[in-house]
């Protein structure tokens, strides 16, 4: 890793970038494009650690990001409460939706649990079509969006970059506690996890619930975005969409899926032939990673980085410190002789 | 001159891509006829085409694109429902005139949406000229409304259901079914217990439109089905188990594309004659799209050279005090107060199977 | 009444032959492909085109069908599973297999349409039949008749064993001078094949349409969950569960609550049998 | 060194790595026609990986392997197998799926074209325990059943030169004892053996010929009667190679 | 055999089957504070069952794992750490993409108090503890000799990196006892050298150890007490010079 004021100096860079980017970048066009990703990334970010830390391959959080925003449309619309009191409602709801779905799911293995994220993706479209009462049905809901200075394409990136950032952090503090090291042995190794007192099911339901509070969140920023919301928004693909940017971006990277999800928005609008293709592309992308760097395009940069800077090669020779281990064991210090050989059995047994 | 640029947000692929594919035939007609003629008071006209695959997402950040990118001045579309209703907020909202094609009825509203002027019928005059044709010319009453479930068909059937209602119609069978469903013996089986004389299906989704007729021809039950337009689209006739399933099948339709006594209105033919040399010489899409496409430009040539500008709000007074304007696919009438220029009495019955040219036979009265 | 069992039992077919693809594939990988369901999508969607589109007579159009579904299932061995097994990580195969389920069904939709076109008569006979007419009884027979070959196959012929003994311990069997690589390929060419017959068999049903393959995928699963992973009995009574369930689910309540009801069945089973109804308890699935 | 009959196998400067972890160094050893061979080591030194690598299953990183005269370093499995070499992995793996007569039909998928196969029948012979239950699943057998019945199928592949790893893993003395027994028969009607063992006397007690293997490189090879007495042996064999 | 078995980690007539294996016959075994317990036998004699049993991964078919007089029947796999029980494996079981630093923190985790939420939001107290588990941790991580590679990802580690770094975590754990699957495995005469070292130090600090180990001198010298099962069975029990001249144990395992 770098120097620690480098790094600081180039996030608050980029933290500057991405604020100003309304000012430099000249046309609107571009900056809600800015907000779709940033709405997009606040999903991705908590679905990062069930699909990238944890190793749980949810591909069915479209559904979660439907809850959000038909929360949303319901409550600031419909109902009439404050937007800004309806989107923690919707990071609520989105949590619930999470925690209904992980808690029969979370225990099945790989390919059961992927198809079963991947029916309730189907379900929700269903019920909003089916509730139409409370959805509008096929005719879907007009969203409100929020109040000044938030009710203008820059104001609204304003907000998105806000609770993008914030939502970062979260990820990151989570990603560099135990938590984090918790999650990835429950991806890398369920023995080594278990072995250590890691309850599986409960850390995977807990990311998994604050993943669906992510996407609740976005969800109420996305249909905001959308102004308006039908049933047909919320088409598998999205779902499939969120789940290779983070496999592009790299499991166990924090800011992999960011770039993934910045350039899988971006491309398609940018090229049009690659939007022609749509799903193509995503699952050329995705099978091109898979095959090619499984790792994602966040451990290339880390790999090649360290390339550049090689590590000296270390020995491989153990050679203990029994004075210090002694100390850390808190062991009652006898006589601290660190050269002494092993010692042996003693010579009377209790 | 400055050119004048009309942003065109089409689904020219993805679902239900084969309207807008014949719209967009109209839509590059009129502008090629117009800017071969001079432009409009000297300026000629700029098509920005945006293909949004049918995806409300993907149209939302066209429009945006259009709006804010490419300044455009008008736009026309989106052409599904879904997608129209995202994006006509957001066009209202930049200020810029768009000329909606959506069916569904919230896409006009001269408060929230001042610039959007509706050139297609709306979805609930479709179905009270099917709803007409049903009562009061088959004289049925005991109607069975079938929609599928996708957005449009839900909210489709329950229109339907409550205009014969209205009518003091209530359906004897009502049922929504996945426009992928295999098997309809069940519904259709249903609605005959159930003691249904027509069959009236809201649904846009030609394989279950299909399905409905080849399972009422399967069954041998001679009851006239009565419904969405989709009922008589071209590739329903491959789709069909027997050629005279089509039998007795009837939808509604345009005045400006029916044959009545084997005649086209003239406007119509003419515009056939015109650009069939360009289609390949011959028609095997339903032509009304094209019409209508042709309209839309036609539309906004009309406000541009009336209000001798492309100030939005020139173009507003215009058109909101248009009456009659003479279009192909129909004339057209806005107020103050009304945004949906297509006038009822436009919507005729057609018999399905009667394709010619992307035109139909009307309806025996 | 009777039409809705005799239709739930149809599209229950179709549902149980994608299981036994499912079942095929995972006999010798122990992977589950995402492009299962697709292989019977291929199977229709190219009938129809070599029948309907290019007038070949219907016994080419099958057999272009059931090449058409082995060639995929041969793309799904060889690029989405050898190179991943080989790695040994077990997620991986997950993602290539949907990767190249969604491009296949992305190429599909762009060059044949996402309409879905019709499928031309198999069979001729009058469409007076009703509940007796080819679309319903073609795909129950079809998969009647892959269920008895299969399990003759697996019982009765060496290869069976070899499908067996390459997925219990892929080396041992490499140890055993079995190339492991070429029968789990094989595998995939049959389920591929097995797969387009199907679809092939089930396409007056279901009508030649691109987006057929995922929700086949879906359900096929389902029905293979129900059953028990690796039992082709259990594939045969769980599609035929599901088809009847989704068939009276929708005669009851309409057509809005099919995929909640279909799932409402898999999580009550998984909850009650994790193994499914017929599975082996020892196979750990994945 | 005076060892009976032409060399069959030959190994030179054998190198394998399970990625960067260098586990073979530079092995070479020889197994004569009719030879009975133990390799002798301690765990994880590396002897099934040599035996592994001899049989095409894990790549080689270096070295040449010579079987009957014919180079096989880079030869598949399968080719291998049919040459004439077959391994008995350690850990009594059959295919518990399938039934005793099954296994055994497996076995003979890669067996020797043309060679004296053995039949069903004298297998059967010899283990009567497996014509007993010759219908039932191998999940059903006992460990040391098991053992036995992948021994049989190696021997239905009707091999030249038999690689047994480690037998007598978790199996009674007194099975381990037949096995070993079937095995000394079977080098002295021709075919050679080449026998990895942690029961160092039995298997000295059968063997012609051993070598011994340390941290992935011979350390020490000979008679077994030599071996038997050495302190090599004992040093290498009862890990007392720490300092102290 | 001790009578009352309070402070101590039993395994009370222990018997397990697998299908027809009886893996184990009716064994007992006790582990106090403070001793290392050698556990030895032919391969299968049932030796890494034992210690499956005691650290959760299987249930017994008869008898009982006691923890100071108490059942842990129902304690599962997970529960056992946070009773002090800590293992490590016979094939070393770490992270590969995580540093060798995160990997010994890991072992840390029944001591971590604060909740998710506490930990996205870094609230002081979550910072704190994770500070204090890092200190600790690295402590640890230099004790047992891995100072050098402590920022590498253990996936380059060597294989006996591997072995220590499993100890580190296991004593991450801060557990009372510990139990060794062939720690020596693999090791060459030096690095068995550190290892004994290692569980010296280790008892001092009053953990119970039981070592599961093939290489006999190793075991015969670090030993207070060995146990010698076979085919499931115990065949002898005592101080390690007793064990080791039994005349069944040098027939089943040592050889003459
Ligand atoms: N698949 C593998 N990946 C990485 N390392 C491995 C692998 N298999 C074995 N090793 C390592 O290679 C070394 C040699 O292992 P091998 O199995 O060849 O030993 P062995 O002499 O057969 O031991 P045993 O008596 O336990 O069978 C060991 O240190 C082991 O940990
Ligand atoms: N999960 C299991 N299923 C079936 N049998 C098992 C299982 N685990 C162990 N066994 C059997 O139980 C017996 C004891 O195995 P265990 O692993 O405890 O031996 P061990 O003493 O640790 O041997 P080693 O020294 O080789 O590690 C063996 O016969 C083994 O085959
Ligand atoms: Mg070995
Ligand atoms: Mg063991």
């Amino acid at each position: 890793m770098s120097h620690p004021s480098l790094r600081i100096g180039l996030t608050l860079l980029a933290v500057l970038a991405l604020a100003s980017l309304p000012a430099w970048s000249g046309d609107l066009y571009q900056v809600h494009l800015a907000s779709l990703i940033g709405a997009y990334w606040i999903l991705v970010a908590g679905l990062n650690l069930v699909v990238g830390f944890a190793g749980q391959l949810s591909i069915g959080h479209v559904g979660l990001l439907a809850v959000g925003a038909y929360g949303f449309a319901i409550l600031a619309g419909t109902v009439g409460l404050d937007p800004f009191l309806a989107l923690p409602l919707c990071g609520a709801l989105g949590g619930l939706g999470g925690l209904l779905l992980g808690l029969p799911s979370l225990r099945l293995p790989g390919f059961y649990f992927a198809m079963v994220t991947m029916a309730f993706a189907l379900i929700v479209g269903e019920l909003s079509l089916a509730w139409g009462g409370l959805t509008g049905g096929g005719t879907g809901l007009s969203v409100p969006g929020f109040p000044a200075p938030f009710d203008t394409p820059r104001g609204q990136y304003g907000l998105i970059l806000a609770l993008g950032a914030v939502v970062t952090a979260m990820t990151w503090s989570v990603a560099r506690s135990m938590w984090g090291r918790a999650l990835v042995a429950v991806r890398d190794s369920e023995v080594a996890a278990a072995s250590v007192g890691v309850n599986l099911f409960r850390a995977k339901l807990t990311v998994f619930v604050f993943s669906g509070v992510t996407a609740g969140v976005a969800g109420a920023l996305f249909a905001a975005l959308q102004t308006y919301i039908t049933p047909d928004t919320f088409v598998f693909d999205i779902g499939l969409f969120f789940f290779v940017c983070i496999i592009i971006g790299g499991r166990g990277s924090i800011l992999g899926p960011l770039i993934g999800t910045a350039m899988l928005t971006a491309l398609p609008e940018m090229v049009a032939p690659l939007a022609r293709l749509g799903n193509f592309f995503y699952g050329l992308a995705l099978l091109v990673v898979v095959l090619l760097v499984p790792d994602g395009i966040g451990r290339l940069v880390a790999t090649l980085a360290s390339r550049l800077r090689p590590e000296p090669h270390g020995s491989h020779e153990v050679r203990p410190d029994l004075v210090r281990l002694r100390c850390a064991l808190g062991a009652s210090p006898r006589e601290p002789d660190a050269t002494a050989p092993a010692p042996l059995a003693r010579e009377a047994l209790p | 001159a400055e050119p004048i640029r009309i942003g065109w947000l089409s689904s020219l692929t993805g679902p239900l891509s084969s309207a807008a594919i014949a719209e967009n035939q109209g839509v590059q007609f009129a502008i090629k006829e117009i800017n071969a003629a001079g432009g409009i008071d000297g300026r000629p006209l700029e098509l920005l085409t945006r293909d949004t695959a049918g995806e409300p997402t993907k149209a939302v950040n066209l429009a945006q694109q259009l709006l804010f990118s490419d300044k455009v001045q008008f736009v026309i579309g989106p052409v599904n429902s879904g997608e129209s209703l995202a994006t006509v907020p957001i066009v209202a909202r930049a200020g810029i005139p768009n000329i909606v094609i959506g069916t569904i009825d919230e896409l006009t509203d001269p408060k929230k949406y001042p610039l959007a002027f509706r050139a297609i019928n709306t979805n609930r005059q479709w179905i009270e000229g099917g709803n007409a044709y049903a009562l009061d010319v088959l004289k049925r009453r005991k109607v069975a409304v079938i929609g599928d479930t996708s957005g449009y068909g839900t909210s489709s059937a329950k229109t339907a259901a409550a205009l014969l209602e209205q009518a003091g119609v209530k359906p004897v069978y009502s049922v929504l079914v996945d426009p992928n469903k295999t098997d309809l013996t069940d519904e259709m089986t249903k609605a005959r217990a159930a003691g249904a004389d027509v069959v009236m299906p809201w649904t846009a989704a030609t394989g279950l439109m299909a399905r409905i007729l080849n399972t009422r021809g399967d069954m041998g039950w001679d009851v006239p089905v009565v419904g969405h337009p989709a009922i008589m689209a071209l590739p329903i006739k491959a789709l069909l188990n027997k050629p005279d399933y089509w039998q007795n099948a009837f939808a509604a339709g345009y005045q400006s594309t029916t044959y009545v006594d084997g005649e086209l209105p003239p406007r119509t033919q003419a515009l056939i004659d015109k650009i069939k040399p360009a289609l390949g010489g011959s028609i095997d899409f339903t032509f009304w799209w094209v019409a209508l496409g042709y309209d839309t430009v036609k539309i906004i040539e009309h406000a541009v050279r009336q209000a001798g500008s492309t100030d939005p709000q020139k173009i507003k007074a215009v058109l909101e005090s248009t009456r009659d304007l003479r279009g192909v696919y129909a004339s057209y009438s806005w107020s103050p107060q009304d945004h949906n220029g297509f006038p009822d009495k436009n919507i005729v019955a057609d018999i399905a199977a009667s394709f010619r040219d992307g035109c139909y036979e009307a309806a025996p009265r | 009444m009777l039409a809705v069992i005799v239709s739930g039992l149809a599209i229950g077919a179709v549902y149980a032959a994608t299981a036994l693809a499912y079942n095929v594939m995972y006999s010798t990988s122990r992977v589950l492909s995402v492009t299962t369901g697709h292989l019977c999508m291929l199977g229709g969607v190219v009938g129809a085109w070599l029948i309907a589109g290019l007038g070949l007579p219907t016994a080419l159009g099958l057999a272009g069908a059931v090449l058409a579904g082995a060639a995929a299932g041969a793309v799904t061995e060889i690029v989405g599973v050898r190179r991943v097994l080989a790695r040994s990580d077990e997620h991986l195969w997950l993602l290539s297999t949907l990767a190249l389920a969604t491009m296949l069904q992305q190429a599909v939709g762009l060059w044949w349409g996402t309409e879905p076109r019709p499928f031309p008569r198999v069979i001729p006979q009058d469409f007076s039949a009703g509940l007796l007419d080819q679309k319903y009884w073609l795909p129950v027979v079809a998969v009647l008749a892959m269920t008895a070959g299969l399990e003759a196959f697996t019982r009765l012929t060496l290869w069976g064993k070899l499908f067996q003994a390459t997925s219990e311990d892929a080396f041992a069997a490499r140890a055993r001078g079995i190339p492991t690589d070429r029968v789990r390929l094989t595998s995939y060419l049959l389920a591929g094949g097995l797969g387009g017959l199907a679809g092939f068999a089930a396409g007056q049903l279901t009508f030649a349409y691109f987006a057929l393959g995922l929700s086949l995928t879906l359900n096929g699963f389902i029905a293979l969950a129900v059953g028990g992973l690796g039992s082709n009995l259990g594939a045969l009574i769980g599609g035929a569960g599901l088809g009847l369930l989704s068939a009276f689910a929708t005669y009851w309540f309409g057509g809005e609550y099919q995929q909640t009801i279909a799932v409402g069945l898999l999580m009550l089973v998984l909850l009650l049998r994790p193994e499914g109804l017929l599975g082996n308890k020892r196979v750990r699935p994945v | 060194m005076s060892r009976a009959g032409a060399v069959l196998l030959e190994v030179e400067d054998l190198h394998v790595a399970y990625g960067k972890a260098h586990v073979v160094h530079g092995v070479s050893l020889a197994v004569h026609e009719g030879e009975f061979v133990v390799v002798l080591g301690r765990n994880g030194a590396g002897k099934s990986t040599i035996l592994h690598a001899l049989s095409g299953l894990i790549p080689k990183q270096r070295g040449r392997v010579r079987f009957a005269g014919v180079d096989i370093t880079r030869a598949s499995p399968g080719d291998i197998v049919r040459a004439g070499l077959v391994q008995v992995l350690e850990g009594h793996r059959v295919f518990t799926t399938l039934s005793v007569e099954d296994n055994l039909r497996v076995g003979t998928y890669a067996g020797r074209e043309g060679a004296s196969r053995e039949t069903l029948e004298r297998i059967y012979a010899d283990f009567p325990e497996l014509a007993e239950r010759r219908h039932q699943q191998a999940s059903r057998l006992s460990g040391g059943q098991q053992q036995i019945l992948a021994v049989a199928q190696g021997l239905i592949a009707g091999p030249r030169l038999l690689i047994l790893d480690e037998p007598s893993g978790g199996l009674a003395p007194i099975v381990v004892d037949r096995i070993l027994d079937v095995a000394a028969r079977l080098a002295r009607a021709g075919t050679a053996i080449l026998l990895v063992e942690q029961l160092v006397e039995k298997a000295l007690r059968h063997a012609g010929h051993g070598y011994l293997l340390d941290a992935g490189a011979i350390a020490g090879e000979g008679s077994a009667d030599a071996l038997q007495d050495s302190a090599l042996l004992r040093r290498i064999y009862l890990g007392g190679t720490e300092a102290a | 055999m001790s009578a009352h078995a309070t402070d101590a980690l039993c395994a009370r007539a222990i018997t397990k089957r697998f299908g027809g294996v009886t893996a184990l016959d009716c064994v007992t075994l006790d582990l106090r504070p403070g001793e290392i317990h050698g556990l030895i036998g032919p391969n299968g004699s049932g030796k890494t069952t034992l210690l499956n049993l005691l650290s959760g991964y299987y249930r017994p078919d008869g008898g009982d794992v006691q923890l100071d007089g108490t059942s842990l029947a129902r304690r599962s796999v997970q529960n056992r750490p946070r009773l002090g029980i800590a293992r490590t494996f016979q094939k070393p079981r770490l992270l590969p993409t995580l540093s060798v630093l995160d990997n010994a923190m890991l072992g840390a985790w029944r001591e971590v108090r604060s909740g998710f939420l506490a930990a996205a939001l870094a609230w002081p107290a979550a910072r704190r503890e994770e500070r204090a588990i890092r200190a600790h941790a690295a402590d640890l991580v230099h004790g047992i000799g891995l100072g050098h590679a402590i920022g590498r990802r253990a996936s380059l580690l060597e294989h006996a990196e591997q072995r220590f770094l499993e100890i580190a975590r296991a004593l991450a754990l801060r557990p009372r006892f510990l139990l060794l699957d062939e720690p020596a495995g693999g090791l060459t005469g030096a690095e068995i050298g550190h290892l004994a070292a290692i569980l010296g130090a280790i008892r001092e600090s009053g953990v119970g150890i039981l070592l599961v180990e093939h290489h006999t001198d190793f075991v015969f010298r670090v030993c207070d007490r060995v146990t010698a099962l076979d085919r499931g069975r115990l065949i002898k029990h005592g101080r390690p010079d007793e064990v080791r001249r039994d005349a069944e144990v040098v027939r089943v395992y040592l050889g003459a």
